[in-house]
């Protein structure tokens, strides 16, 4: 088997998340969609990693861990605060900035 | 001496700095400290003049560098005056007369609480005419050209409450500087073919005419714009009659004796160029026989005193410079008669301050009458005058205007013709206007009520000495001047170097020319008093034909200008504001409404929904990525 | 050295047979959880199927050679952060599911649509870029990978690792700034709660206790109005919203008319009063209690009792 | 190193600007003495400037260059040639002459809602940051170092014109319409200002960018003998051109300038049309002739065209305006006419008297507009028909008005005229044609000044002027020195052509032109030598 089928699942997995960014309306699924995007972007590093013989595409796969670490931190805060004062997690109900 | 130079016009214009600037400090020494250095600036004229005298008569001349004033490139222009033979002339006219309305003033403006100002602007006009003649530079001229027009504007509005006088001294000024549009327009021309304007360098026979005659014909044409404007010749007239708005002293000094003789000056300075260019001569000519004829006609039909004189003043000038346009058979006469005209016109116009001042203020000659009994002094020099300026045979207009006369039948041809049969014509309306002046403002009964007798009108009185003195002065330069100058051709002599001279041949007889120029006068004069002294002058201006209708309202000129600038102006302007409004900042806004209300439609897809947004980034995306897709496969 | 290492160390083209199974059979994995994470209606499930294809990521990153990512992957996502979605899953309401109607017009096809073209095209990229060397990371983890990610993020990573570090400690504090509530009004105490009460002119005394005749006193079993309706205001709302709520009140007013009867027939007269909802006995509390407490053997005693 | 005295020419304004801005809005005093301190401070230091520069030496002197973004190849690099040094002059003569003139007008108004109000540091302090901005655009000579400050300057101009309108003595007159109209009228005019500018800057950054991708570099000097393309010269040429002309403003890009003026506090329109527009008529010279001397004489027939109608254009428009200021405005987009006329006559005439133009404008205009605003702060109102008979009551305030006025129409003996008169010299020369028809002009000039001061200064006193004070010590001491400058200049401007000259000189021959000769030169021997 050829390694890059890793790239391709990465991509497919990339567009399953992208789908579901766009489809879903509760934030925290959405959120979850775009870590599921993050994880296959992470997956490419990887496997390019593997291609170039070096670790540098781990470090940044590594990278993007800890910045989607906080990422989810500060987002899922936002998402508490919004329900808690919108009853909803949906992303619809956000529209404040609807003219 | 050339420090005297600089001395001469930094008199004046010291003068007109501590009064402008002095404030209230220097009120009550105003009067005489501007009449001081009038006089300090006539005493240095005169010590010039007798350094000048002393010189041989080709190196008549003092020249005086003051400092670079603009320099860039090859391109020079000097601070620097020059005295000649013609400025010298100049210099003293304007100062003497200039020191004696001054020391008029006096008296005339004793009750006016701006004095100050007053003489400070006189003092200003001085320093400007000064620096006008006595500049070696066309752009020096232009510079005191444009200052005269500043004292003359300051002046004519002096009454600035009145909207009348503000409105005349607007007028001068902007019909001014069309005329202003032909000297700056000269200069440059110069420049630009000469890479010169300094007198010296250009006024030379061989160096006009290497420019060819299409370039001095040029040059004389805007010239010739310019003494139009300054000197009030037609077309650019009609602001001289306004301009009696002003002081009396001003119209005397100003309108009348020097500022409006600027553009003779002029074209005689320039006789080099109009020399090389007879069509400019020709145009000349033309407009000073227009004039003259159309001033003539205009001042018999007012009944303002002072416009009347205006009229006459714009005859005068018209004479000159239908002299100075003659050529070297001209040039001459034109600055004597310029002399001549600056002492009795200007005596006539103080004559006229002196009666207004005893009338308070009333210049309609319908409501004078009978003034010589109470004002002698003012009658005989008034009437001195009068008997000057219609060429009473020994008088000075006499000489003057007699030479202009037979120079221009010796122009010969049919020009000479038409233009002396125009000059004696101007003669006999002009001894017909100038009686008309002199009968209802001196003979017949009075035509007032003084308040002693219960109507309107003060008492009339002769005026103070201070005013008498000046024109007592002024009487015996018209009485004399001519003579003096004529005799053993003296005058002529004297400026020949600059302006140059050359005998014409009159067709006509010296001495027939003189009896007709004569006869002509007695006829006018007879006329006159058949109109007016033999019958009771009406209080009102009659109906009268329309020619006379015409006439009083200045044969039109106002009612074209009105009509062609000032209103089709107007309009023009406001359709400019409009189109400025509507057109240019109207494709602006335009263009704003188009974006405004593109962006109203775009601004739908701005839903508020952030999936939507997510969605038009991922679209975004998809394209990036297949554009470089294909891209590289391309 | 195990075999996925070995498998990784070797720099070819083609990934050992191994490997090959094992990708295959959780890639499927992997693309089923991502699909249950978008498909799912619930939020909960959608997170568990999440942490299964992060899961399998992690043993792709071991087959991969990236032992420490594959541990990070571990610990780090599916352990903290998943837990951490989980959390605020339940906070938020673990029972909410998104409605099927898509309130977008057009949105989901195009969604869907746009979707597959950057897949085709992204897949259409990759099969074109040749991708067929391998170099393996043979020689990179010869000293251990954490060692030699170590090395680098401490060396030529450096300054990206401290900015790291700080970004984590401001989402930190942004989160806590974000969540922390300031209290804004005095705290309302019993006394204020009761005026307010009053004020308002509903439930001035206290909120029914849940539970039916002592026998259901259960928190799941809502108290019963006098027309033998449940109370809603007796219950916890969560209970009802899970949908375990136990409603007992048609049971007991069959009990009640039972029992009437009974008595009807005892005392020899017309049994005129069947149950009515709308009509009620005279005095139903004392005299069910009284009947009720006759009935030796319901089941539903003992639950009473004890609470 | 030596002393960087251009950089710090310009941060002691900038300094000023965040200390005054910074200080407690309660603390005006001290606020307005900063600012005053610190624009005095820049006088003395543009005053070394001047005294430092040698006419004559290079072209750039007291240079300064760091590099800043060497990916770009930008840099950091003042210097200053004779027409910068005289324009920072003008600058620092000009803003505290501007501050002392508007001592009150950020004071809290007599009317209105408390939260209108504004602080006068911000007032002062925006004026210091203009003033900083302006004298790094003379000074730089890099293209992005230019670009930059030249759309910086947009920002505190906007404050100023949006946040800060006419400050009236007293009640506003009842003819004028209500103070929030006017606000309204005041923020549109100020969107419409940084609009036109911003478009204009927009242009100008992609003409820069062509230009740096054309010739990889942005220094002045280096580009000066970079090689471009006639086409990408003439596009670039036309992108810097777009920018400066919206700014000077050129005919028909002039619309902004009015109500920008109009709406404003009269020290605000100094800075806009005095020192802030005199930013764009500097640069075409810098960097529109120098950097593309081919399509300079290309495009030199319509930009003539466009002046000309500039100058007849603003002038008569300033004759029917109703509002003193709005003609004040047009009357300076006539003035713009000339000093663009002067720099496209492609000679030595027209550039120096384009330059001293610059200089000399700023001042009778600083002059002009800044009694007229004394004018109108007394009177509540800004328009003409509202005035009449002021001479009679106020007769400093109408002399030196009267004075701002002759110079605005150029009467010899005041400043404006030897400029004026090099400019149309400069014209004549290039096209006899364009010359005669920009000489008709200073009728249309004569024309609105004096229709403005009949209508205002003289005819019989009106209501609501009569109590009109005249000129108080302090707005003296603004007009004095203008006057003065304008005297001294107008009858010996020769200090100024001596240091504007050579730098001429280098633009001269960056064209590759000559001043056109004489067709037919005085022969020497008539002559006796040239004079």
């Amino acid at each position: 088997m050829n390694p890059v089928n890793y790239v391709y699942l990465a991509a497919l997995l990339f567009t399953i998340g992208a789908a579901g960014v766009l489809i879903r309306r509760n934030a925290i699924v959405v959120f979850m969609c775009v870590e599921l995007m993050l994880n296959a972007c992470n997956l490419a590093f990887v496997t390019f990693a593997r291609m170039h013989g070096g670790l540098d595409g781990q470090i940044v796969a590594f990278f993007t861990m800890v910045v989607a670490a906080a990422e989810v931190v500060v987002g899922l805060a936002i998402i508490v605060s919004v329900f808690r004062t919108r009853h909803s997690a949906s992303v619809d109900d956000a529209n404040l900035m609807k003219l | 001496m050339n420090s005297l130079l600089g001395l001469l016009i930094a008199a004046p214009l010291l003068g007109a700095a501590v009064l402008l600037l002095g404030g209230r400090f220097v009120d009550r020494v105003a009067p005489v400290l501007g009449s001081a250095l009038a006089g300090l600036s006539f005493v240095l004229g005169a010590i010039l003049f007798s350094n000048l005298l002393g010189k041989p008569a080709s190196g008549r001349a003092i020249d005086s560098d003051l400092f670079t004033w603009m320099h860039v490139g090859t391109f020079k222009a000097d601070a620097a005056f020059h005295l000649d033979q013609l400025s010298m002339t100049f210099v003293l006219l304007i100062t003497g007369v200039g020191t004696l309305i001054h020391i008029y003033s006096i008296g005339y403006m004793a009750h006016d609480e701006k004095r100050r100002k007053f003489f400070g602007y006189l003092n200003l006009f001085l320093a400007a005419m000064l620096i006008l003649v006595l500049a070696d530079n066309y752009l020096l001229l232009y510079v005191g050209w444009e200052g005269v027009g500043l004292a003359s504007y300051l002046l004519i509005g002096f009454w600035q409450h009145k909207p009348s006088a503000a409105t005349a001294a607007k007028k001068a000024f902007l019909v001014n500087r069309v005329g202003d549009i032909g000297l700056a327009v000269a200069v440059f021309l110069m420049f630009t073919t000469f890479g010169t304007f300094t007198f010296q360098g250009i006024l030379h026979p061989s160096v006009v005419s290497s420019a060819g005659q299409g370039k001095a014909t040029a040059l004389g044409l805007v010239l010739l714009l310019a003494a139009c404007g300054k000197s009030a010749q037609v077309p650019l007239q009609s602001w001289l009659g306004d301009a009696m708005e002003g002081p009396t002293p001003v119209s005397a000094l100003i309108h009348a004796a020097t500022m409006v003789t600027a553009g003779v000056y002029l074209i005689t300075r320039s006789s080099a160029i109009f020399n090389a260019a007879p069509t400019a001569q020709l145009a000349v000519v033309c407009v000073g026989a227009v004039t003259l004829l159309f001033g003539a006609i205009v001042g018999c039909a007012k009944d303002d005193i002072k416009k009347a004189l205006a009229g006459s003043t714009m005859s005068q000038i018209g004479y000159m410079i239908l002299a100075a346009g003659l050529g070297p058979i001209g040039y001459v006469f034109a600055i004597m008669h310029l002399v001549t005209h600056g002492f009795f016109k200007a005596g006539l116009f103080l004559g006229a301050g002196s009666i207004m001042h005893a009338r308070e203020d009333e210049v309609d000659m319908r409501k004078y009458g009978g003034l010589w009994k109470k004002m002698p002094w003012t009658f005989a020099t008034f009437g001195l005058g009068y008997l000057a300026i219609i060429g009473f045979p020994g008088l000075s207009g006499f000489f003057s205007k007699d030479k202009i006369i037979e120079a221009a039948f010796a122009k010969g041809g049919t020009e000479g013709w038409i233009l002396g049969g125009a000059a004696l014509l101007g003669a006999a309306i002009t001894a017909y206007y100038m009686s008309r002046i002199m009968v209802m403002t001196f003979f017949g009964k009075p035509r007032y009520t003084t308040k002693a007798e219960g109507g309107t009108s003060p008492e009339a009185h002769e005026s103070p000495a201070v005013m008498v003195a000046p024109m007592v002065v002024l009487a015996v330069g018209s009485v004399f001047a001519g003579g003096f100058f004529s005799l053993g051709s003296r005058f002529l002599h004297w400026l020949e170097p600059v302006t140059g001279h050359s005998e014409g041949h009159s067709p006509v007889s010296t001495g027939v020319l003189t009896a007709a120029t004569i006869v002509l006068m007695l006829l006018g004069m007879g006329l006159a008093w058949f109109q007016y002294g033999m019958r009771e002058v009406p209080a009102a201006a009659p109906r009268s034909i329309w020619p006379v209708r015409l006439a009083r309202r200045d044969l039109g000129q106002d009612d074209f200008n009105h009509a062609v600038f000032v209103r089709g102006g107007t309009r023009f302007a406001d359709g400019l504001a409009e189109f400025d409004a509507k057109g240019v900042d109207g494709a602006v806004r335009g263009v704003a409404g188009a974006v405004g209300g593109g962006s109203s439609r775009l601004r739908k897809l701005q839903n508020g929904y952030v999936r939507s947004y997510a969605f038009s980034m991922f679209g975004g995306a998809v394209l990036i990525v297949a554009a470089t897709l294909f891209m590289r496969a391309v | 050295m195990t075999a996925l290492q070995l498998l990784a160390a070797t720099g070819s083209q083609n990934a050992s047979t191994g490997e090959a199974v094992q990708f295959w059979v959780l890639a499927v994995v992997a693309v089923c959880g991502a699909l249950g994470t978008v498909l799912m209606r619930k939020a909960v499930h959608s997170a568990l199927c999440l942490a299964a294809t992060m899961i399998v990521l992690a043993v792709f990153y071991f087959a991969q050679g990236a032992y420490f990512l594959g541990v990070v992957q571990i610990v780090v996502y599916t352990g903290a952060v998943m837990m951490l979605f989980l959390f605020v899953v339940m906070l938020v309401g673990v029972s909410s599911a998104d409605s099927l109607k898509e309130t977008l017009k057009g949105q989901r096809v195009a969604a869907v649509v746009c979707g597959l073209g950057f897949g085709i095209l992204l897949i259409a990229g990759i099969a074109n870029a040749k991708l067929n060397y391998f170099a393996g990371l043979g020689s990179a983890n010869a000293g251990g990978n954490p060692e030699g990610i170590a090395r680098l993020i401490f060396t030529r990573y450096f300054w990206a690792f401290e900015l790291t570090g700080a970004l984590l400690i401001t989402a930190a504090v942004g989160a806590m700034v974000l969540t922390h509530k300031e209290r804004i009004e005095k705290r309302k105490d019993q006394l204020d709660l009761a005026r307010e009460r009053v004020r308002k002119g509903e439930h001035v005394t206290p909120l029914p206790a849940p539970g039916v005749y002592a026998r259901h006193n259960a928190v799941d079993i809502p108290a019963l109005l006098p027309d033998g309706t449940p109370s809603e205001l007796s219950m916890l709302p969560v209970l009802r919203e899970r949908g375990q709520e136990r409603d007992v009140s048609g049971e007991t007013v069959h009990r009640l008319a039972e029992l009437e009867s009974l008595t009807d027939r005892h005392l020899g007269r017309e049994p005129k009063a069947t149950y009515r909802p709308g009509k009620r006995p005279a005095l139903p509390g004392q005299g069910g209690g009284e009947a009720l407490a006759a009935e030796p053997d319901r089941p539903e005693i003992e639950g009473g009792e004890t609470s | 190193m030596s002393f960087p005295l251009l950089t710090v020419t310009a941060a002691v304004p900038a300094a000023g600007a965040v200390i005054t801005g910074a200080l407690p809005a309660a603390r005006r005093g001290a606020a307005k003495a900063t600012a005053m301190g610190f624009a005095l401070a820049t006088l003395v230091l543009a005053a070394v400037v001047t005294g430092r520069f040698r006419p004559g030496g290079a072209q750039y002197q007291l240079t300064e260059s760091h590099s800043w973004i060497p990916a770009f190849g930008v840099r950091y690099q003042l210097g200053v040639d004779g027409i910068a040094v005289v324009l920072v002059l003008l600058t620092a003569v000009l803003l505290p002459v501007v501050m002392l003139a508007s001592w009150h007008d950020a004071d809290l108004p007599a009317e209105g809602p408390k939260d209108k109000r504004r602080p006068a540091g911000a007032f002062f302090g925006l004026m210091l940051a203009i003033e900083a901005m302006v004298i790094i655009a003379f000074e730089a000579t890099d293209v992005f170092l230019f670009y930059i400050f030249f759309e910086a300057m947009l920002i505190p101009m906007y404050f100023l014109i949006g946040g800060f309108g006419q400050k009236y003595e007293g009640r506003r007159a009842a003819v004028g319409d209500s103070a929030d109209e006017s606000s309204v009228r005041r923020s549109r005019a100020a969107v419409k200002f940084l609009l036109y500018n911003l478009l204009g800057g927009l242009v100008m950054l992609a003409a820069v960018v062509a230009l740096y991708v054309n010739a990889h570099s942005f220094s002045v000097p280096a580009l000066q003998n970079a090689h471009l393309s006639t086409t990408a010269e003439r596009l670039i040429f036309l992108g810097f051109m777009f920018a400066f002309a919206v700014k000077a403003p050129l005919w028909p890009l002039h619309t902004w300038l009015p109500g920008a003026m109009g709406e404003s506090t009269a020290g605000t329109a100094v800075l806009i049309t005095a020192v802030v527009d005199k930013v764009g008529t500097f640069a075409m010279l810098r960097f529109c002739l120098q950097l593309f001397p081919g399509a300079s004489a290309w495009a030199t027939p319509v930009v003539l065209v466009l002046a000309v109608i500039s100058i007849l254009y603003g002038a008569i428009l300033a004759v029917v305006q109703k509002d003193i200021k709005r003609l004040i405005a047009y009357a300076s987009i006539s003035h713009f006419g000339f000093i663009i006329l002067g720099i496209f006559a492609l000679n030595s005439r027209g550039q120096s008297g384009a330059t001293l133009y610059m200089v000399n404008h700023g001042i009778s205009t600083a002059a002009l507009m800044l009694i007229a605003g004394f004018l109108i702060s007394r009177r509540g109102s800004a328009l003409i028909a509202d005035f009449g008979g002021v001479q009679k009551v106020a007769p400093i305030l109408a002399g030196t008005f009267l004075v701002a006025g002759l110079a605005t129409l150029s009467l010899p003996g005041l400043a404006p005229f030897t400029s004026e008169f090099l400019v149309l010299l400069g014209a004549f020369e290039h096209t006899p044609a364009i010359g005669v028809a920009a000489v008709v002009g200073i009728v249309f000039a004569a024309l609105y000044v004096l229709v403005l001061y009949q209508r205002t200064m003289t005819g019989p006193v009106k209501d609501g002027v009569t109590a009109l004070k005249d000129l108080k010590v302090r707005e003296i001491a603004v007009v004095a020195p203008l006057m003065a400058l304008l005297l001294f200049l107008g009858v010996y401007p020769q200090p100024v052509l001596n240091v504007v000259n050579p730098s001429v000189g280098h633009t001269m021959s960056a064209l590759h032109k000559q001043d056109p000769k004489p067709t037919h030169p005085v022969a020497e021997a008539i002559n006796g030598g040239s004079r």
